[in-house]
């Protein structure tokens, strides 16, 4: 049987930060870290504009910590903040000691840039590849432990719990279409967010909340589901993210008559340098927002992926760009045929991040013993009701190096897990596999469904939001469910069975759409992310708490917890 | 050195063809490069025939030089200045990519680095020419 | 009126039948705005779910999408199909790996190798983290920043025929890699990670083809710094030679 | 860690050596001494040939010219060889390649020495 004492789901920047404090938390460890893609792969590569850490004289933790809280519309918590915003400028020098290549300053300090949001220059970058950077940094370094031991291309398919203690996952190996244990006596899910529940999306194929649903299906709620970011800077179409940082170098955005539109929604005065939290470097649900009322005036292009405005940077010129945003003018000469250093890019906004995610404390445990989650599927929560631009790379690094050094301790004071019980959840789960997918005969296919999913989510859980499109939704989601109990594979091959994931990927989005969906409908208030033209005002009386959404057999029951408030009260998020 | 990984079962193990050279337009230019090399070896080979017929005396010398003006070795001669000509394109062109040359901060664009290789490959061989044709 | 159309000729592989992989022709949909990618995803979501390829982020930096795609090795998400036309196109798994299943071949052999090369930070001391970040200017940066742009797609291992004739060849990807951390101002980790580049089955294999960074996708060009690597031992060996007691400490 | 010895990065200077001369060098000699001589454009009469190879310098020069190319002839042909598909003859083609290019240099030497 396959053990280790601790054993990280996902090998994106959370699971190999906290794969890595595990190992240098004792000697006597062994640490295994599962993944259904190379960890290079991980979405974490694509992260563009930078991370977030106090790093200047100019700056202080408490402007970090306050400029996250009030971006989050105060349904941070507070004491998560705090450790957040101090042990952030460690996390990110230990990176830069990991050999990350962070752009620099003249004088080889590292460089800070302005981001959405933020009221200091205080982001970190690597050009504009600095999760591309920081997960090869974090992966190459996570090589020198030999007390690593990886399970590249394995998809997690259950928790197994036993005496309510996790003990372990059971595990498909892609190459041999085997499913076996792997114990551990503590288990952290590093499994990254669940964009995929959307069909205009800046996340990569393998987001599709399944860490989120392991841990939903074995009880442990799901927190904050309903705040989904929208980016308001994606390529129409195929959803490719235009970084933030683009704005935060001075580009404009601007309707189809040119004109700098987000002056009209209170965030002027327009100016030629970048303001911080004005105009384009407001933070990015009001921008989304803005974004739709101007196409609801009828001032937005209109393409054949929808409505779009235009990102323009030529003013910066050649030089800036190539330097500052050379990521930004490949993808876009690639994708859209465009150079930015001529033409004005098409932008649109698309589903980004998921603020929300399994709830833990700040050492990442959740109420499941053994069971830990760091990285975006969590929510400790820092990020509240919106998360700023460039505080996720540094929410997985401080948070995965916490839930790692917890998960190890945790460890430590265990004992050896007994692998008979074990053995037999293990078969359990090859047996629903069996039964479900490889030997079924349904007529439902995956891809329907998936799409079927996407739109409702779209129509029902899109920026604005209502009450009657929420329960259409809720009542499509449901159906879908059912529909999906009848899906049948073309594929019954043990190898690489691509078509079993699909599957199972699905399986955890169709969960993690319900939880959305559900959480949304049962705020009625406008916060952050989650706006509602039922609701347009927020609602601290009734709803400055978070909600908890646990699986139940006829879907998710939305509870709520308070929100940990330490120094900020509450007041009115105006920009 | 450590021995290749046992074939794993299941997997399709390509073979390599010993024509793979002639998949690839790139492949073949490469091969020409490197047969080159063979053309350059016999030239100098001749070239130390040539300076061994010197020293043996005027008539040794003669028949050489006539011997080297049958149409096979001018047609030898021909196909291997070609590949001369060639080695000397693509070697100048690598040597820039290999060798990094700093100007303070920057670093010296390739491109320019294998220009001033190409000029100063000309000026030499003017010079050569120029002081075999002088005195003769 | 008829939809435009172009035919894609996959390599398909199945590892528990078939002895050879063969090609099989699909007839997908032609938008002027597809990748190779897109194709394939259409005939895995519509025509034949068996398909097996990998792909992620779909934009080109998290390196799984690499095929041969007319026989040349391509990211599939940045090969678009009008740069085809009219087709067909052949899409096979990337040369000289062995072949798992349809388009998707093993990568293990080079996450051993990039271990081997030790693409990480070395030095004697560590200076706390208190003390802040170590300083490097932007020129000390630029030094080895080309190098860490690698995404490991395995293109220039698909590219290099040396790799093909004798598999032990550590290649592109991970001398480069090893190369970027001898160059990073940071590392003192020269005297462990050149004497592995410069083994036998190191940078000595290389006979210069050049294919590697011709098609490597994120201008790495793993060439030139196994040609750098390849001055640097040549010197260190004409050194011990000279210095038999180490010129080197 | 212990490091293999090899002997590559000997071969591999001579080689680049032999190869900048080659490309600087051969060329026009090629086109003197294969075309234009033997062609009649230009004179090159014994006397002069016997003036010119009895200095040291020129002596010097032509060692150069001839002994070390061979080195990168050596070493590309080997691997030319290797590359066809010879991999099984790894090491007598090696050290048949590598020996022809010493012999070469031997007789370039006693050549210009016993002039
Ligand atoms: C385009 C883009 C740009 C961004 N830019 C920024 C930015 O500039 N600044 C910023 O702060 N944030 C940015 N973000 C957000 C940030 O990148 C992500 O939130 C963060 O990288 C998530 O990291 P992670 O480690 O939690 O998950 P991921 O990197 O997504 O890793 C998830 C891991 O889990 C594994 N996994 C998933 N499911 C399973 C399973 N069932 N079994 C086994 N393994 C599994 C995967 O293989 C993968 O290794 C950006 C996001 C996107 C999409
Ligand atoms: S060097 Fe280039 S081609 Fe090779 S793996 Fe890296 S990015 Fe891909
Ligand atoms: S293609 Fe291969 S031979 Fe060398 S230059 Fe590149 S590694
Ligand atoms: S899908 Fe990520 S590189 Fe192509």
């Amino acid at each position: 049987m396959l053990q280790h004492d601790v054993l990280v789901i996902g090998g994106g920047g959370a699971g190999l930060r906290a794969a890595i404090a595990a190992a240098e938390e004792s000697d006597r460890l062994s640490i295994g870290v599962l993944s259904k893609v190379y960890p290079m792969r991980s979405h974490t590569v694509s992260a563009e504009g930078g991370t977030a850490a106090v790093m200047r004289e100019n700056d202080h933790l408490d402007f970090h910590a306050k400029d996250t809280i009030f971006g989050g519309d105060f349904l941070s918590d507070q004491d998560a903040v705090e450790v957040f915003v101090r042990e952030a400028p460690a996390e990110v020098i230990q990176l830069e000691h990991w050999g990350c290549p962070w752009s620099r300053d003249p004088d080889g300090r590292v460089s800070v840039r302005p981001f959405g949001g933020m009221t200091v220059n205080r982001t970190l970058y690597a050009a504009d590849k600095t999760g591309f950077h920081m997960l090869h940094a974090l992966f190459q370094t996570s090589l020198k432990y030999e007390k690593i031991v990886r399970y590249d291309e394995w998809f997690a398919t259950s928790l197994l719990v036993e005496d309510g203690k996790v003990c372990g996952v059971a595990a498909l190996n892609l190459h041999d279409g085997q499913v076996s244990p792997v114990t551990a006596k503590a288990v952290i899910i590093c499994t990254g967010g669940g964009g995929r529940v959307y069909p205009f999306t800046t996340n990569a194929a393998i987001k599709t909340g399944d860490g989120m649903a392991l841990a939903y299906r074995a009880g442990v709620p799901l927190k904050d589901m309903e705040f989904v970011q929208y980016h308001p800077t994606g390529l129409p179409g195929t959803g490719i993210l235009i970084t933030e940082a683009s704005r935060s170098e001075g580009g404009h955005l601007k309707n189809k008559d040119g004109y700098r539109y987000l002056q009209d929604y209170g965030l002027g005065p327009p100016t030629d340098k970048p303001v911080h939290r004005k105009m384009e470097l407001g933070p990015r649900d009001i921008l989304s927002r803005c974004h739709i009322q101007e196409y609801q005036k009828g001032r937005t292009f209109d393409g054949p992926y929808g409505h779009y405005v235009h990102l323009d940077l030529r003013h910066l010129g050649e030089k800036v760009i190539d330097k500052q945003l050379p990521f930004v003018r490949e993808l876009t000469r690639n994708y859209v045929g465009i150079d930015p250093v001529h033409e004005p890019i098409p932008v649109r906004p698309v589903v980004h991040y998921m603020m929300g995610g399994i709830s833990t404390d700040l050492d990442g445990a959740t109420v499941l013993p053994g069971l830990y989650a760091a990285g975006e599927t969590a929510c400790v929560s820092i990020n509240g009701a919106n998360r700023l631009g460039s505080n996720s790379l540094t929410e997985l690094l401080v948070f995965g190096a916490r839930a790692g050094r917890a998960a190890a301790r945790d460890a430590l004071g265990r004992p050896p897990i007994r692998s008979n019980p074990l053995a037999q959840l293990a078969a359990d789960e090859r047996r629903r596999l069996n039964e479900r997918f490889l030997r079924a005969d349904g007529r439902e296919r995956i891809a329907e469904i998936r799409e079927e999913m996407q739109k409702a989510m779209e129509k029902g859980l899109g920026i604005y939001r209502d009450r009657a499109t929420m329960q259409e939704t809720c009542k499509t989601l449901r159906h879908l469910r059912e529909r999906f109990a009848h899906v049948g594979l073309m594929d019954r091959d043990a190898v690489f069975n691509t078509e079993l994931i699909a599957a199972l990927e699905l399986e955890s989005l169709l969960h993690v759409a319900e939880t959305i969906a559900h959480s949304a409908l049962a705020r009625e208030e406008s916060r952050g992310a989650h706006t509602r033209t039922d609701f347009p005002k927020r609602d601290d009386t009734r709803f400055l708490k978070h909600s908890l959404a646990t699986h139940t057999p006829d879907g998710p029951r939305i509870d709520y917890s308070p929100v940990t408030i330490t120094r900020w009260p509450p007041e009115e998020r105006k920009y | 050195m450590s021995a290749p990984p046992a074939p794993r079962p299941g997997l399709y193990y390509p073979k390599m063809p010993a024509t793979w050279w002639l998949r690839r337009p790139a492949y073949l230019r490469f091969m020409l490069r490197e047969v080159s090399s063979v053309f350059i070896a016999i030239f100098l080979a001749v070239l130390m025939v040539q300076v061994y017929r010197a020293g043996q005396g005027p008539e040794a010398y003669a028949a050489f030089l006539e011997r080297l003006a049958s149409p096979g070795w001018i047609a030898f001669h021909a196909v291997a200045l070609g590949f001369a000509l060639y080695h000397s394109v693509t070697w100048l062109k690598l040597t820039a990519v290999v060798q990094v040359v700093r100007l303070g901060e920057h670093q010296v664009p390739p491109r320019l680095v294998a220009a001033g290789a190409f000029a100063f490959w000309g000026i030499l061989s003017l010079a050569i020419l120029f002081a075999v044709l002088l005195r003769s | 009126m008829a939809e435009e159309t172009i035919t894609l000729e996959v390599t398909r592989y199945r590892p528990r039948e078939d002895r050879e992989p063969r090609a099989q022709a699909f007839t997908v949909p032609y938008r002027k705005d597809w990748v190779v990618l897109d194709a394939l995803n259409h005939i895995k979501d519509r025509v034949d779910g068996t398909l097996t390829y990998r792909w992620s982020c779909r934009m080109g930096v998290c390196g799984s999408c690499g095929m041969m795609v007319n026989g040349v090795p391509k990211l599939t998400c940045a090969a678009f199909l009008r740069d085809y036309l009219p087709g067909p196109i052949r899409v096979e798994p990337l040369a000289y790996f062995p072949v798992i299943r349809d388009l998707v071949v093993d990568i293990e052999d080079f996450m051993g190798k990039l271990r081997r090369v030790m693409p990480w930070i070395i030095r004697r001391t560590e200076q706390p983290l208190t003390a802040g970040e170590y300083r490097q200017t932007p020129a000390q940066l630029e030094a080895y920043k080309q190098f860490s742009m690698c995404i490991n797609c395995m293109l220039c291992y698909a590219a290099c025929p040396v790799y093909g004739l004798s598999p032990l060849f550590i290649g592109p990807a991970a001398i480069a890699l090893g190369y970027r951390y001898n160059l990073d101002s940071r590392d003192e980790g020269y005297h462990l990670r050149q004497p592995i580049l410069a083994e036998a089955v190191g940078v000595w294999q290389c006979t210069f083809v050049g294919e590697c960074s011709a098609v490597c996708p994120k201008g790495v060009d793993p060439a030139a710094a196994i040609q750098r690597s390849k001055v640097a031992g040549a010197k260190d060996w004409f050194l011990s030679i000279l210095l038999p007691r180490g010129g080197r400490s | 860690m212990s490091t293999r010895k090899t002997s590559e990065p000997f071969w591999w200077g001579l080689f680049s050596v032999g190869g900048v001369v080659a490309a600087f060098l051969v060329p026009v000699h090629l086109f003197i001494h294969g075309l234009a001589v033997p062609l009649g454009w230009i004179a090159f009469p014994h006397a002069r040939m016997l003036a010119l190879v009895g200095q040291p310098l020129v002596k010097v020069y032509l060692f150069v010219l001839i002994a070390l190319p061979l080195y990168h002839w050596a070493h590309r042909f080997r691997f030319v060889l290797e590359d066809l598909g010879l991999h099984a003859l790894r090491a007598p083609i090696a050290v048949g390649c590598y020996g022809s290019a010493v012999a070469g240099t031997v007789g370039t030497l006693w050549v210009l020495l016993r002039l």
